[in-house]
C-alpha cells in the first residue's frame, strides 16, 4: 500500500449530510475510494449517495470495517469528532475545516499519537495517491499516478501545483495536504518520514509559505546523507510583516519566518527551490532526475 | 490578534502574575488624578510589536514632563496605528531584567516555553532558549528547570521562573493564546518577579468561547482600512498591500503565489484577497466593487483554482458581474480547475478571455498596467 | 465558593453560553431605567441553594408589580442571606426546561456531566444522569451522547446538548469551577438553549491564579459574623453552629468527631474550630478570645491529638493563655499525641487538669453546662 | 511487602530543606524507614539530617535508587512536584499539603494512573505498616503491628482511633490516608482494593466523614462475596448542610452526603459502623472476631 491510503481502505464521512459530505462521498466513489458508511448524527437519514447511514462512528466502523475517517463537521466539534473516530479505531483521519482552535489541535494530534494514529489536517483537503484512492475534496483530475511525493501547506496551490506536474508528465505518488494551521495533526517533519519510507516516492516537492517554522524540517531531512531529492516552493515573499495571509500559520512575526531564510535554509541543505511558480516544474523535474541518476549511481 | 498591554497585563493580574499599578487614560489631561509618585513610565497603547524601538515608551520625571511626552504619543503613529490610550505606571528600578514567554510552536505540536536571560528591546539580538513541550500536560517544570540551569546559576530566580512558567502555561490554555511574552520581566530589588510588559495574541479561531476575543476581533475590524473592514465583514480574507494590481483569489496559498508572480513582474500586489471563505455571487460582487472603488488598483486579476468550487459557475457569476459593472478596469481571468472546459465556454460567451496560465494572465496585467 | 446568579452568568455569557440579557439592581427605583418590557424575572442575588422553593425568583407583570418584587425580595433573608443585588430579565415562554451540569466526582476521580430532562426545581427529585469522566481529556462527546440517547430522543436537542457540555467543560477548566450548574436550561421555541440560572461554585484552593475567586472569598469572609470573619482572618477554620460548647481542636476529622460526641451527649457544638492550620500562641490565644467574646458559649473543649505539632509545646501555650485570661468560662483539656507525657507535666505545673480520654473531657463539659 | 511500603523501600523526600522536611527525615528514620535521599531545589545544601540532597529528582533517584517519594513542596508547586517525581521512576508517591487546585489534582491522578504508580494524597499524613516502615508525618507512637487494615480521609481523627485501637490491643497491618479532598491520588475504592490483596490485612477500618460519595465504595466492596469484615465511623453528623468542614471534601450538599445516609448505606451492605468515637473500638473488634471466625470456619 502507498502512504496513508490506497483501494483497500474503508472510508467512513462523519458528517455526510451536508452538501460538501455528499459532494465528496460521490467525488471520492467517482475516484475509486471505497466509501463505505457516513455518519450523521441528529438526522434519520438512511443512506446518502448510495452510503449507507449510521448512528455514530461506533456503529459505522464495526459495521462496516472502516478504519479511515474524512470529517466534515464545524470547528466547535471537531475536537469531539476525531475523538470519536479514534475512539471507533480509525487509524488514518483527515479533518479538512478551517478555524480550528490551536489548543484544539493540540488536543487532536496528541490522542492520535496516543491511539497510534495519524490525522491529517486541520485545515486541508486531505491526501491523494493517484490512481489508488483519494481522502479528501481535491480536484482529481489534477492528478496522475507517478513517483514524485508532494507535501502541502496549501490546498489550492497544491491543485495548482499538481495540475502543472500532470500536464508536464510528472505523476506523483501520493500528495499530502498537511493544513495551513500552525498545529497540524501530520506535521512537515512527519510527512516527510512518511515519503522518505515509502517505495513509491523517489523524490518530494514540498509547497510551504512564511511563517512558521516547518520549512526547518525540510531543511534537516534534505541535510540528510539518505535523503531522496527534494524540492521545494516556498510562497509569501510579497507578504508584508506582521499581516496574516490568510492561514493561521502565514505570518512573518521575525526573520526566521521569511520566505527569503527559508529558501536560504533549504538551498543550503540542498533542496531544489523554486523562485516562483515559473520554475516551479523546473526544480520537480531536477529533483527527480537527481533521483534517476542516483538510482543509475547505486 | 494581539491585544493591547494594559489589556493582557489586566489579565496577567487577574491570573496570579505580578505587574505594575497602572492608569490608563485617554487624554493627556488625565494625567492629573496620578497619585502614585514619580517618576513614570508612559506607554503607548498599540496592537503592534515593536514600540519600544519606536519610542512608544516615555520617562517622565514630574508632571510636566509627563504631560509633554502624553502629548507626543497621543500624536504619533506606530505601524501605521495611533494610540487611543496610553498607560502610565510607576517607573520602577529593577535590577535586571529577563525575557519569558509561551508560544505555539508548529514543530512542537504545540506550545514552547521561551527563556532569555536578558530582556528588554535587545532580546532579538539572540534568540530565546525554546523549551518545546506541545500539549500542556507535557509540560514538566523539572524539564524547564534543568534547561534553564544551564544559563542561569541564581537558584531562587530559578524557581522563580519555573513557576511564573507553569502560571502562564495555565494563562494561555485558559484564554485560548497563541503567544504570551513578558518583556521584559523585572527582577525587583527583593528578588521577586513583575510584568513590566505584556504582549497576548489570542487564538481568532476560538472566538467561539471568548466574547473577549469577538470583541477584540471587532474592534480590530474597524480599525482596518474602509475596504478591508468591509471584506472581512463580507466573510472575505483581505490584507491591504497598497500596490497597482487588484487580485481576486481562492485559497491562501495560491493567493501568495499570485502576489509573488505580480511582484517578480516588477508591480505591487494591491492586496491580498481570498475568496475561498465566500465563493458566492455575493462575495465575488463584494470583491470588485471594493477593488473598483481604489483608485491606486489599476488592473485586475481573477486567478482561482477550483477544487471544490466548480469553475463554471464561477465563469457565469463573473459574466454577470462583468456585464453590470460600471468601472472600467481591466480585468485578466485566469480560471482553472474543476468544470473548466464548461467555465471556458461560459467565458467565450459573456465575450471574455480566460487565459491558459496565470504567468500569461499577470504578464498580460503587468503590460497594461505599464501602458502610460 | 459559590458565586451570584449574575456572577455566573457574566461567567457563561463570556465563554459562548447563551444567557437572558438581564440588569443588575441594588435598590428598587432601579427598575425604573428598564427598557426590554415585560413580564419579567425580579431574583434574589445570593450565595446559597434552594432559592427558587424559598421564593427568590417573583414574576412581574408591570412595573408596578416589578417594584413590590423588588421590596419583598431586598426585605427577605435566604438561609441567613439578606441579597444586596437582584437580577432582572425577562421572563421568556420556552417550550422545555433541563438540567445540565458539571462538577467534581470523587469517585470518578475528577469531572462528571449531569444531565436530567426535566430541569427547574423539581430536579432533586430524581437524580440526574451521570456521566463520570475524571481528567478534562477524557470527556468524550460520544459516550456522552450516547448516554443522553437512551433517555432523549430529540436529536436535535441532544447535539445542542453535547455542544453545551463541550463548552461547560471548557468553562470549568479555565475558572477552575468545582461545579457549574444550570439549572433550568430551557429550551427556546426555536429549538436553541438559554441557560435561565447558573450555579458556578469555584474552588477556593486555586485561588492563587484567580484574582476572581480571591475577591469573592474575602466578600465571602465579610459576610460571615464578625468571630468567623477574625478566625479566618487568623487563619483558623471556623463555621458557626450556634451551641453552648465552644471547642478548640486540631485537624477537621477530629474536629467533627468532638462535635459528634458533645452533640450525642445532648448538647451543641458552638463552633466547628480547627486551628491546625495555625497551630501557634497567636491562633490559640485569637480562638480563646473568639469564643470568650461569644456570650452563647458557656464551656469550652480544647480537644487536640499532635501529630506533626508538639503537645508540650501546646501545653506551655495553653498555661499562658489560661493565665492571662479573663474570662471566667470553664475549659476543658483533652490533649493527646506527640509529647503527650511532657504536656501532661507542664499542666500540671499551670494548674491545669488534662483529661485522659476525649469521652471523659466532653462528660465534664456537659455536666458543667447543665449544672444551673 | 506490606501494601505500598516496608523496611526495603527507599524513600527520597523533596522539599527536605524546610522544617517540616528536617522533622520528617529524622521522625521517619527514627521509625526504621530508609531515607535515602533530600531534594531541595533553590538551595546548595548538601546533606540534611544526615540524609545526602540533591539538585533534582533524577540525580537523586539515580544516585540512591530511590523508588518512593514524599513530597513538601507548597500546594502551586504540587502538581510539578509530583510530575518530577514520576518521572523520575517513583512507583509510591505522598503529596500531603492541603490546598491543592482540584484540577491539579485531576491531573496528578492522571499522570499517575498513566505511569501505574500510586499517589497518596493530597491532604494525608500518608502510609505507615507499623513496624516495618512509615511514608509520612503520623505520630509513630499511635500504631502497633496487627492485623487491621485502616483506611482514613481524616489525618487526626486517624492518629486518635490508630492510638485508641493500639490501646486496646487491636495492631494495624497498614494505615493509609487516603485524604479529606474530593480528588484523591488514591481513592477509597482503590485503598480497600489493596488492602482485600494484602495477606498480612484481616480486617478493614474506614474512618470516613459527610460530603463525597467515596463510602459507598465500601458499601459496594462490604457486599461482595468475597469480602474482609469491615468497620467504620463516619464523622460529621452535627455538621449542618451547606458548609465546608475544614476538608474541602467534608461537605453535605445533598441527602446522600449526610452521614446518616452513609451509615445506613455501610450497615445494610454488612459493615459494622460506629456510632462515634466512644464504640469505635467495640466495632473494630467485632470486624477483627468475624475475620478469626471466618477463619475458623473455613
Amino acid at each position: 500500500m502507498s502512504v496513508l491510503i490506497d483501494q483497500s481502505a474503508r472510508v467512513v464521512i462523519q458528517g455526510i449530510g451536508g452538501n460538501f459530505g455528499r459532494f465528496s462521498a460521490r467525488d471520492m466513489v467517482a475516484y475509486g475510494t471505497q466509501v463505505v458508511a457516513g455518519v450523521a448524527p441528529g438526522r434519520n437519514a438512511r443512506e446518502v449517495e448510495g452510503v449507507p447511514v449510521f448512528e455514530d462512528m461506533r456503529a459505522a466502523c464495526s459495521a462496516t470495517g472502516a478504519q479511515a475517517a474524512l470529517i466534515y463537521v464545524p470547528a466547535p466539534g471537531a475536537l469531539d469528532a476525531v475523538l470519536e473516530a479514534l475512539d471507533a479505531g480509525c487509524r488514518v483521519v483527515v479533518y479538512p475545516g478551517d478555524g480550528l482552535p490551536v489548543q484544539d489541535a493540540i488536543d487532536m494530534r496528541a490522542a492520535t499519537h496516543r491511539d497510534g494514529a495519524v490525522l491529517i489536517g486541520p485545515n486541508t483537503p486531505g491526501v491523494i495517491s493517484p490512481g489508488k484512492a483519494k481522502l479528501g475534496f481535491m480536484p482529481s483530475f489534477c492528478y496522475m499516478p507517478g513517483k514524485l511525493g508532494v507535501i502541502s501547506r496549501s490546498g489550492s496551490l497544491s491543485y495548482e501545483v499538481a495540475w502543472r506536474l500532470t500536464t508536464a508528465g510528472i505523476g506523483q505518488s501520493s500528495a499530502i495536504g498537511i493544513g495551513g494551521d500552525p498545529v497540524k495533526g501530520l506535521n512537515a517533519a512527519e510527512a516527510i518520514e512518511l515519503l522518505h519510507n515509502d517505495p513509491d516516492t523517489e523524490a518530494m516537492l514540498y509547497l510551504g509559505e512564511i511563517g512558521g517554522n516547518e520549512e526547518y524540517a525540510l531543511a534537516r531531512y534534505a541535510a540528510r546523507a539518505d535523503a531522496k531529492p527534494t524540492a521545494a516552493l516556498i510562497v509569501g515573499s510579497a507578504a508584508p510583516r506582521g499581516k496574516k495571509m490568510g492561514h493561521a500559520a502565514a505570518l512573518v512575526g521575525s526573520q526566521v519566518d521569511t520566505q527569503a531564510a527559508k529558501a536560504e535554509a533549504l538551498r543550503k541543505a540542498g533542496v531544489h527551490v523554486a523562485n516562483s511558480l515559473r520554475d516551479l516544474v523546473l526544480v520537480a523535474q531536477h529533483a527527480m532526475s537527481q533521483s534517476e541518476k542516483e538510482v543509475l549511481d547505486t | 490578534m494581539m491585544i493591547t498591554e494594559h489589556k493582557g497585563k489586566l489579565l496577567l493580574g487577574t491570573h496570579g502574575i505580578a505587574v505594575p499599578h497602572g492608569s490608563l487614560i485617554r487624554e493627556p489631561n488625565q494625567l492629573r488624578s496620578w497619585r502614585n509618585g514619580f517618576p513614570i513610565a508612559v506607554k503607548a497603547q498599540v496592537s503592534s510589536g515593536g514600540r519600544g524601538r519606536a519610542g512608544g515608551v516615555l520617562r517622565a520625571a514630574n508632571m510636566e514632563e509627563a504631560e509633554a511626552a502624553a502629548q507626543r504619543l497621543f500624536e504619533n503613529d506606530f505601524s501605521g496605528e495611533r494610540p487611543q490610550t496610553l498607560l502610565v505606571e510607576p517607573w520602577l528600578d529593577h535590577a535586571r531584567e529577563i525575557y519569558l514567554g509561551i508560544t505555539v510552536d508548529g514543530m512542537a505540536g504545540g506550545y514552547a516555553m521561551l527563556y532569555a536571560p536578558a530582556g528588554g528591546v535587545e532580546v532579538e539580538q539572540q534568540a530565546p532558549l525554546e523549551y518545546p513541550f506541545g500539549a500542556p500536560r507535557n509540560f514538566k517544570a523539572h524539564g524547564f528547570r534543568r534547561l534553564l540551569a544551564d544559563i542561569e546559576q541564581d537558584c531562587a530566580l530559578r524557581e522563580r521562573v519555573v513557576a511564573l512558567a507553569r502560571r502562564l502555561l495555565f494563562l494561555a490554555t485558559a484564554i485560548d493564546a497563541i503567544t504570551i511574552e513578558i518583556n521584559p520581566l523585572a527582577v525587583m530589588p527583593d528578588g521577586k518577579l513583575l510584568a513590566l510588559d505584556a504582549k497576548i495574541v489570542l487564538d481568532e479561531a476560538a472566538a467561539f468561547r471568548h466574547a473577549e476575543t469577538s470583541d477584540e476581533l471587532e474592534r480590530a475590524r474597524k480599525k482596518e482600512r474602509p475596504a478591508v473592514a468591509k471584506a472581512l465583514a463580507g466573510n472575505l480574507m483581505m490584507v491591504w498591500l497598497g500596490g497597482e494590481v487588484g487580485l481576486v483569489s481562492g485559497g491562501a496559498g495560491m493567493t501568495m503565489a499570485a502576489m509573488d508572480l505580480i511582484a517578480d513582474a516588477g508591480l505591487k500586489p494591491a492586496c491580498f484577497l481570498d475568496c475561498s471563505s465566500n465563493p458566492t455571487p455575493a462575495g465575488y460582487q463584494l470583491a470588485f466593487k471594493l477593488l473598483d472603488a481604489e483608485p491606486e488598483v489599476r488592473a485586475i486579476l481573477v486567478s482561482i483554482f477550483g477544487g471544490g468550487t466548480h469553475m463554471d459557475r464561477v465563469a457565469r457569476v463573473m459574466g454577470d458581474i462583468m456585464k453590470k459593472r460600471r468601472s472600467r478596469k481591466p480585468v485578466f481571468f485566469r480560471m482553472n480547475g474543476t468544470g473548466r472546459d464548461k467555465a471556458d465556454a461560459v467565458m467565450r460567451e459573456a465575450g471574455l478571455y480566460n487565459y491558459p496560465t496565470l504567468e500569461s494572465a499577470i504578464d498580460a496585467a503587468v503590460a497594461e498596467v505599464r501602458t502610460p
